[in-house]
């Protein structure tokens, strides 16, 4: 019972907000909304406890959903240690962004601002679902569920272009994703005669490697596809239209890591198909360096953290893919904080000023008018950039060592990305909370409601790495840190700090001038090395223009024309057959006396 | 001699057949078909058809050829004059398909005739006379046929009155 | 000589006799009553046809008398009834309100009705020129209207080359067979097949097929309505009875096959084609009427029971349907300037709704759409072709149903979804045209749901 | 019980003729709803006490009808024909529902539906090919009536279109009805236009092969198939909202119906051959059809074009030869027939409001109509396959069914899921979204716009509660369906 | 006696040339009597076929053929006056005014 309210209670809060939201009002359904986390939150804390020191997982079938030939999908919930810790986790950085948000969205409250808490409500629940479904095909509801949400979050300020354009990128390019996807559960389906995650389990070692490999990777398809990884990423940066708790709650903690979870949730099958995890691994590196190199040009305050954000998925699924789940999985839980401490600081920075400014260097010295805020900021960034002995250290630490563990070259690409992290995001730091004061408008610190939960992420930021080992000790997968590696990471980390210290507090280069010398690169980071206009300008705008086309010149002109045709042709005919009725009585004859001779003929060819 | 009749009658009867076709003037053409209907009748006559022969006489050519020379004077046959009395163009296309049903007919006796005589109208013949026969046949199988003949000529002669007869005569 | 063979023909010329005294004697204020009288006469005829025992033969084999004859003879008596009691408003609004007409009707029913019992072609012959000459006649029966006439002579023409045509085949049937009754003859003959083939030609043109048709659509323009009604339908339905006949003697030559899919193709193409372009509603139906003649021959082109039945069926349910449609548009033609231009039917729904929705039915079966009856002689020919091997026919015949929606609908869309300009009076059906229309309505719509009506009568 | 279902085929024509009867504008509307209400509910009744473990067709009546050509009056429903009764039925009550303000000839109107709705019942339910066929053609007078009298501006050309196109495939259809009808008498000496009948003979291949592109061609104009698809987008534009509500929610589902019910058990040797011709076909619609949709300013254009390449996704599954995936056929039809009807509302409401379908006078809606903006996101959510609404199981059935046997052409297939979202997206972005690029004029017209009213809201709630139930719990509705695909597999 | 080929060419030469007649003349009443030509010259035909088969029933059909060629000439030339009476013309190609 417990266990159906963690995932029912978002669910009745998204129900009683949508239903009642206008009435109600919008603080309301706030209150309403964050209840339905926080109580989703305590459930969920009672069942990993309960989970965690029995040692055994729930398994709770809920209902039957679709009868097959053989088999019969039925939704069901299913806790073991992997998706209770990580349900927890995400109910509490969750209720915390939707305290939050109250504060943030306060100047738009009596605007139809309960959407926003049903749409978050909603998030939650299909989040949730991913979480604790017990079948892939649950797993999928949830998947696209989160997908909807986050279009509608996106989408939140349809009235602007902008949000509308990100919006519709967004649950396209995810559907790419869950195109995939579908297929991996369809294949999984034929290859163990079920989508339930025991019975794949159960079934792994019985199966073709190489179609193993097959399902894998159209599995990771969708993973791809979620959590923003080459080549389906452009959606993430632009998805920072929506506001920015659900920047914080979707596209940092909690839905793009979706992609990540799955891969570890359904990890046997990786497992046990090697070659699918080359490419895992392939893929996260290469987004990783991608999204950090991207990160170092950029200049919209969220979107410089939503590429730190892609780059730290990148990582994880890197880590995934060279088989450290367990590390994967703590860097996800400790970025979840971070990152979203990190969102959320930027978040009061834009609320200062009115959802006005978004470009980093629009602002300046913010520290003086935003003590709090500049502290928050900096403990997300330091520990992003992974210094000892905040979280992202002990997580991110253990990643790259494993990954020095399986391949250097895999492991230098970490660090270079390591040090990328810690300069990008110390720039963004030091542009908007050092220097010169460049905004008109006064800043003010924000209230209390977003101060709280900023305060409380800062502290699991800071103090969640220290779990590492308990968390590794829960999955039986614990890891010696290398000292060596640490401490390298640490200097990397505080070289990359430095060097953003040096260019723009101590102003040791003018940015400016060193953006004109090397516009090129500047300019290919920029644009994400140009795949956003591949995506937009050629394969969108192809994609229209050769509808277009085919429509204009095909479809109407050819099909539509051949079926217009047959009526003009009779109309044609028929004006010729009434042009030889000429209404004399002679003609009249001739032509049945012309159809008799004819006939004549017919009759002596064919004879008797 | 019987041979020598038929020809003479049939072609006659050709000859003037050309000339209905052919004459521009409509009195002509009278005179053309009336020539014409006179020589089938001969024709009847040669072949022993008396009784055809005599009415196709008394009917057609008296009493048909005076409706048409009457509708001649009705409908004023100079202007017909004044005007081509054939389509030349027409006639000129259809001709090769007129030839060509007779080229066909040909065609058709190549391909043979089996004709199987098998009645003996002759003796009857020879025994009553033509025009016996013919009543007895007509009065005794095609009785209601007949009777349906004066069905008709009743029919056509309330019709050409009813169509033909001067329409102010009538009372609105 | 047992002649209550002939009974309802007794009746039917005991009526033209009793209304050609009654027109002589009678002012002409009893064109009304005469026309009554003249639509009782076949209702007579049609009970007396309950009376008869059949098959038998009678007046030396010269009437025969079957099942199936007597169904062609009942229809025959119902409709000729249905359009002498609609013709009466017509003529007397056309002014033309002759004490004649009944009986000429009437007497070209009585031509009709002996043909459909006869099996000698002398019978046929007299029988079909009796019919054929009163139809002349009425055709040229409006008074002081030219066009009326041109019609007349333009069918008398072309009647007379079918006279001459008929005459001819039945000439060289006489020759080859030494007789002029129907029977089987096989023997492979030359003259045969020339009798066959003009005998042939000549009811093509009675049936207007092309390339024979050309008066149909000019003859269906010009003559008063309700005659259009009666030649368009009863003349028909008796031809495919004799057609039906001739079938099983001639159908084993292997031209018959050939010629008559020909002249059907060529009728159901041309016709349908040549109807798009029309703007009249009267030369529509005339094209309508040469491409159903494609139709039914198609299915005369093997000797089949199954495929003569359905197009029996077919061809009783088409005259139903025509005479819906010509007393329907009898009834419109009344108005004072309407003229059957497609424009003068804009905005019929909105003028006269239960006319415009009658008219939609019949278009409508004419279409092919079932609970209509023509479906199921539609559905009939199609299942004979497909059984007879004829598979290309058949789609043949698709096609050209297709192509023939097009212009019912054009009508329909004229009357029901576009606006008129001209106001006419509204229309109004006389009690005798009330009569025609439900009747064939009905007809249309009962035979279609309940075939079997007809069907159980079709059986040889 | 014995008769229910007739009473649920032809208690629709009789109120047709009380309405004609009758002529008052409220007993008319009145009279229509409690018709498709009692309609409705028998046909939930029959749904409830429909016993899917058996295989046979239940509630069967059969009465000999026209014993010379061997038609009887034979009716009966299986899983399959039962969904779609019900289907259709809910259908007709939502179109009712919403219909309820129309001033134009409302007797004439809801007549016509009334008529509709007995020959979209009957189709469904008939088991002798001379009564299918009664009713096939006779949904199409009333349809033309619908299309003609209270369509848009080229309603003429779009009802002929409808009319002639449809006409041209049901004439193919007829004449292969004769083909097999024939070749049944030929062999049995017998002629009988019944199901069963015919169901148990088995046709040479060289019939199956005929009887199969007769009968295809018939159903492929009414579902609608690539090529012959372009009357589909005419008569969405120019039919009434109701109108395009039944067209896409019923009248389409015929064609596939008539491939489930028809082509596949009759001519099952035929349909495995030939099956690349139809997956060609489908796939050609599911991508050019979606190209198509996106090409589109028009919104019903689009949700036209989006119904056909839907539909190939339908005949993907029909043919793939897997239980599952005809399964998935069947549910996609109700799914669509769901969604579809709901879009085509929010379609229509926006005309009545606004006038216009076309994406370039309109924008921004979301803020000035948000109820209707909600309704029209579960429509097209429903439309694209999300996961919860009845959208998504046949989609996915289809896809599971097709990929065991056609991996490659599942695949493919399964784009459609991509381009669906983004047209319907793309348009939902354009009518809804971008409020900042209207111009002023319209922002001060359309602050007075008025929302959905009460009837509005009835149907569209109906139509979502539909879609959830269906997404959600779809259990029994697919059970239900089992036995008709081992029955027309030949499991 | 005569054989049966020798009447039938007589026959349908004289009946072509009254279709002929019937094509290519103008005037109303040609036409009309080109038909009586093509309606006699089957007569011939009939006889010829009685003289060969010796039977007699051509003879009465001949005589039918008589009688019908009269009735409708009889008709034709009411009609014919009628058009005059009301048209004044009396040429084919005058009475055109249905077409097409």
């Amino acid at each position: 019972m417990e266990s159906v309210i963690v995932i029912l209670s978002p669910l009745i809060a998204f129900l009683i907000i949508a239903f009642f939201g206008r009435k109600i009002g919008d603080l309301a359904s706030a209150i309403i909304c964050i209840l339905g986390g926080a109580l989703s939150f305590l459930f969920s804390t009672f069942i990993s406890y309960q989970v965690l020191s029995s040692q055994n997982p729930i398994h709770i079938k809920l209902y039957n959903f679709l009868p097959l030939q053989n088999f019969t999908i039925s939704f069901g919930l299913y806790f073991d240690t992997l998706s209770a810790i990580t349900t927890t986790v995400v109910t509490f950085v969750s209720t915390l962004i939707f305290i939050y948000s109250v504060g943030y969205m306060h100047n738009l409250f009596g605007q139809w601002t309960y959407k926003f808490y049903a749409y978050l409500s909603l998030f939650l629940f299909a989040m949730l679902l991913i979480l604790l479904s017990d079948n892939l095909l649950g797993i999928f509801f949830g998947w696209e569920g989160v997908g909807l949400a986050s279009y509608l979050l996106i989408g939140y300020f349809h009235e602007t272009k902008k949000a509308a354009n990100a919006s519709l990128e967004a649950f396209t390019l995810n559907r790419v994703g869950d195109w995939l996807f579908i297929f991996g559960i369809i294949y999984c389906f034929y290859l163990f005669g079920s989508i339930d995650l025991l019975d794949i389990f159960k079934g792994v070692n019985d199966v073709n490697k190489n179609l193993l490999g097959v399902a894998a990777l159209l599995l990771f398809g969708g993973a791809v596809g979620k959590s923003g990884q080459l080549p389906l990423h452009t959606w993430l940066p632009n998805a920072m239209a929506g506001p920015t708790p659900v920047s914080a709650l979707l596209h940092a903690a909690t839905m793009v890591a979706a992609g990540v979870y799955l891969v570890a949730r359904v990890y046997p099958v990786f497992d046990n198909a090697p070659e699918s995890l080359k490419v895992v691994a392939l893929v996260g590196g290469i987004t990783a360096l991608f999204a950090a190199l991207s990160a170092t040009a950029q200049t919209d305050i969220k979107k410089i953290i939503a590429f730190s954000t892609m780059s730290q998925l990148g990582l994880m699924y890197l880590a995934l893919g060279i088989g450290d789940q367990v590390g994967a999985m703590f860097h996800l839980t400790t970025h979840a904080f971070f990152k979203a401490l990190l969102f959320l600081a930027a978040g009061s920075v834009i609320h200062a000023f009115g959802h006005h400014v978004h470009d980093i260097f629009e602002v300046g010295n913010l520290k003086k008018y935003m003590p709090i805020t500049y502290g928050m900021f900096m403990v997300g960034a330091l520990a992003l950039a992974g210094v000892f002995p905040l979280s992202g250290f002990w997580s991110k630490d253990r990643i790259i060592g494993s990954v020095y563990d399986v391949s250097f070259g895999f492991g230098v690409l970490a660090s270079v990305v390591s040090l990328l992290t810690a300069y990008y995001i110390f720039r963004e730091a030091f542009v908007m909370f050092h220097g010169k004061e460049r905004h008109k408008d006064k800043a003010h610190e924000s209230e209390g409601v977003m101060v709280v939960p900023m305060v409380v992420l800062a502290i699991m930021a800071v103090g969640s790495g220290f779990f590492e080992g308990w968390y590794s000790g829960l999955f039986g997968a614990h890891k010696e840190i290398h000292l060596n590696i640490a401490v390298m990471s640490v200097v990397i980390a505080l070289v990359g700090i430095g060097i953003a210290y040096l260019v723009y507090v101590r102003g040791l280069v003018e940015p400016e001038r060193a953006y004109e010398s090397l516009k090129t690169l500047h300019t290919t980071f920029k644009e994400q090395f140009f795949t956003e206009k591949l995506y937009h300008k050629i394969l969108a705008n192809g994609y229209m223009l050769y509808s277009n086309l085919i429509y204009a010149a095909f479809e109407k002109q050819f099909i539509d024309k051949i079926v217009e045709s047959t009526y003009r042709l009779s109309n044609g005919i028929g004006d010729f057959v009434k042009f030889l009725h000429t209404g004399k009585i002679n003609h009249y004859m001739w032509t049945a006396y012309l159809g008799i001779a004819i006939f004549l003929i017919i009759l002596i060819v064919m004879g008797g | 001699m019987q041979w020598m009749a038929f020809l003479i009658f049939s072609s006659l009867a050709i000859l003037s057949g050309i000339g209905v076709v052919a004459l521009p003037n409509p009195i002509y053409v009278i005179v053309a078909l009336l020539s014409a209907l006179i020589c089938i009748a001969g024709i009847f006559f040669v072949s022993g058809a008396e009784l055809v022969g005599a009415l196709q006489l008394l009917i057609y050519a008296v009493a048909i050829t005076v409706f048409y020379v009457f509708v001649l004077t009705a409908v004023p046959w100079e202007k017909a004059l004044k005007k081509e009395s054939h389509y030349k163009v027409e006639g000129l296309i259809s001709f090769p398909f007129i030839v060509g049903l007779y080229l066909e007919i040909i065609l058709v006796f190549i391909a043979g005739v089996t004709v199987s005589p098998q009645g003996q109208i002759k003796e009857l013949v020879t025994k009553f006379g033509n025009t016996e026969v013919i009543g007895a046949i007509l009065f005794s199988k095609y009785f209601l046929a007949f009777e349906l003949v004066s069905l008709v000529l009743l029919v056509g002669m309330i019709g050409a009155v009813l169509i033909g007869r001067k329409e102010d005569q009538v009372y609105d | 000589m047992d002649f209550t063979l002939i009974l309802p023909e007794i009746i039917l010329f005991i009526g033209i006799l009793l209304i050609f005294f009654l027109d002589l004697f009678l002012e002409e204020k009893s064109f009304k009553f005469n026309v009554f009288i003249g639509g009782l006469v076949p209702i007579a005829a049609l009970i007396s046809l309950f009376f008869i025992s059949y098959p038998s033969t009678t007046l030396y084999n010269m009437v025969y008398v079957d099942g199936l004859n007597l169904l062609g003879k009942g229809v025959i008596y119902i409709i000729s009834s249905i359009v002498i009691f609609s013709l009466y408003d017509y003529f007397e609004k056309k002014r033309s309100a002759f004490g004649e007409l009944p009986y000429l009707v009437l007497t070209s029913t009585l031509g009709l009705s002996l043909l459909l019992s006869s099996n000698n072609l002398g019978m046929i012959f007299m029988s079909l020129e009796l019919s054929s000459i009163t139809i002349y006649i009425l055709v040229g029966m409006l008074r002081r209207d030219y066009l009326s006439k041109e019609g007349a002579f333009k069918y008398l023409i072309m009647g007379s080359l079918a006279t001459a045509t008929f005459v001819l085949g039945t000439a060289f049937y006489y020759a080859s067979t030494g007789t002029m009754f129907i029977k089987e003859y096989l023997q492979g003959n030359s003259l045969f097949m020339l009798s066959m083939f003009f005998l042939l030609s000549a009811l093509a043109l009675k049936i207007s097929a092309v390339p024979f048709h050309m008066w149909t659509p000019d003859v269906y323009e010009s003559a008063p309505t309700p005659i259009v009604s009666y030649l368009a339908t009863v003349p028909k339905i008796v031809l495919y009875f004799l057609l039906a006949k001739l079938v099983f003697i001639f159908s084993y030559t292997k031209a018959w096959l050939v010629l008559v899919s020909v002249i059907a193709l060529a009728s159901m193409f041309y016709a349908n084609f040549a109807a798009y372009a029309q703007t009249s509603f009267q030369r529509i139906w005339g094209y309508s009427s040469i491409a159903h003649a494609g139709y039914f021959l198609l299915a005369l082109t093997v000797a089949k029971k199954d495929l003569i039945n359905a197009l029996l069926f077919y061809v009783i349910v088409y005259s139903f349907a025509t005479v819906g449609v010509f007393t329907v548009m009898a009834a419109l033609e009344k108005r004072e300037g309407f003229t059957h231009h497609l424009l003068d039917y804009r905005g019929l729904y909105k003028d006269n709704p239960g006319m415009a929705v009658l008219l939609a039915l019949f278009l409508f079966a004419f279409i092919g759409i079932p609970p209509m009856a023509l479906f199921v002689g539609k559905l009939g020919i199609l299942m004979g072709l497909v059984q007879s091997n004829l598979i290309p026919l058949a789609i043949a015949f698709v096609i050209a149903s297709i192509i023939s929606a097009g212009y019912y609908l054009k009508v329909i869309v004229y009357m029901f979804l576009e606006e008129g300009e001209r106001k006419f009076t509204p229309a109004k059906a006389s009690a005798g045209e009330s009569i025609a229309i439900l009747v064939s309505a009905l007809a249309v719509i009962l035979l279609g749901i309940f075939p079997n009506i007809v069907l159980s009568f079709l059986k040889w | 019980m014995e008769h229910l279902l007739s009473v649920a085929i032809f208690l629709p024509l009789l109120s047709a003729l009380f309405v004609g009867i009758v002529r008052n504008e409220k007993f008319t509307k009145l009279l229509s709803i409690a018709t498709a209400s009692v309609v409705f509910i028998i046909t939930l009744y029959l749904f409830l006490n429909f016993d899917w473990n058996i295989k046979d067709f239940q509630f069967v009546s059969k009465y000999t009808w026209i014993p010379q050509l061997g038609i009887s009056y034979h009716i009966g429903v299986d899983g399959m024909a039962l969904s779609l009764l019900l289907l259709t039925s809910f259908m007709f009550l939502v179109a009712f529902i919403w219909s309820l303000k129309i001033e134009d000839r409302p007797n004439l109107y809801y007549a016509l539906f009334l008529g509709l709705f007995t020959a979209c019942m009957g189709v469904f339910s008939a088991l002798d090919f001379f009564l299918f066929y009664l009713f096939w053609e006779g949904m199409l007078i009333p349809m033309y009536f619908i299309i003609g009298f209270w369509g848009h501006d080229r309603k003429v050309y779009a009802a002929n279109k409808f009319f002639v196109y449809t006409f041209f495939g049901s004439l193919f259809l007829l004449l292969g009805v004769a083909s097999i009808i024939v070749y049944g008498y030929l062999v049995s000496g017998q002629i009988s236009f019944d199901y069963m009948f015919h169901k148990n003979l088995s046709y040479p291949f060289w019939l199956q092969t005929l009887a199969f592109f007769l009968f295809g061609i018939g159903f492929a104009v009414k579902i609608p198939m690539w090529p012959v698809h372009t009357w589909l987008p005419d008569a969405h534009v120019e039919a009434p909202t109701a109108g395009s509500v039944i067209l896409a929610a019923v009248l389409l589902k015929m064609g596939t119906y008539g491939f489930v019910r028809y082509s596949l058990p009759l001519f099952p040797e035929a349909s495995k051959e030939y099956v690349y011709i139809i997956f060609v076909l489908s796939l050609i619609a599911i991508i050019y059809t979606a190209m198509m949709a996106i090409a589109q300013t028009h919104i019903k254009r689009l949700i036209a074009y989006s119904s056909i390449s839907h539909m190939g996704l339908v005949t993907l599954g029909t043919f793939a030869s897997n239980p599952d995936a005809l399964n998935g056929a069947i549910f996609m039809m109700i799914g669509h027939g769901i969604s579809s009807a709901a879009l085509f509302m929010a379609a229509g409401f926006i005309y009545d409001r606004i006038h216009s379908y076309h994406m370039d006078d309109l924008g921004g809606l979301a803020k000035y109509i948000p109820n209707l903006a909600i309704f029209f996101m579960i429509a097209g959510l429903t439309s694209i396959g999300f996961p919860g609404l009845a959208g998504f199981v046949g989609e996915f059935l289809i896809l599971l069914g097709t990929f065991k046997g056609f991996p490659v052409w599942a695949f493919i297939a399964g784009t459609g899921m991509i381009l669906s979202a983004a047209y319907f997206l793309y348009m939902y972005k354009r009518v809804m979204f971008e409020e900042e690029t209207i111009s002023d004029y319209r922002r001060e017209k359309w602050k007075k716009l008025k929302d959905i009213e009460k009837h509005h809201w009835v149907s569209f709630v109906l139509v979502t509660i539909a879609s959830l139930l269906l997404g959600l719990y779809p259990f029994p509705f697919v059970k239900i369906m089992e036995q008709t695909a081992k029955y027309v597999l030949g499991g | 006696m005569i054989s049966l080929e020798a009447y039938l060419v007589v026959s349908i030469i004289l009946f072509g040339l009254g279709i002929f007649g019937m094509i290519v003349r103008r005037n109303l009443v040609t036409v009309l009597m080109s038909m009586e030509l093509a309606l006699n010259a089957v007569n011939i035909l009939f006889i010829g076929a009685d003289v060969h088969l010796n039977l007699a029933n051509g003879q009465v059909f001949a005589l039918f053929i008589i009688a019908l060629a009269a009735a409708e000439a009889a008709v034709g030339l009411g009609i014919i006056i009628a058009i005059f009476r009301l048209r004044k013309v009396d040429s084919t190609d005058e009475i055109t005014d249905m077409r097409g």
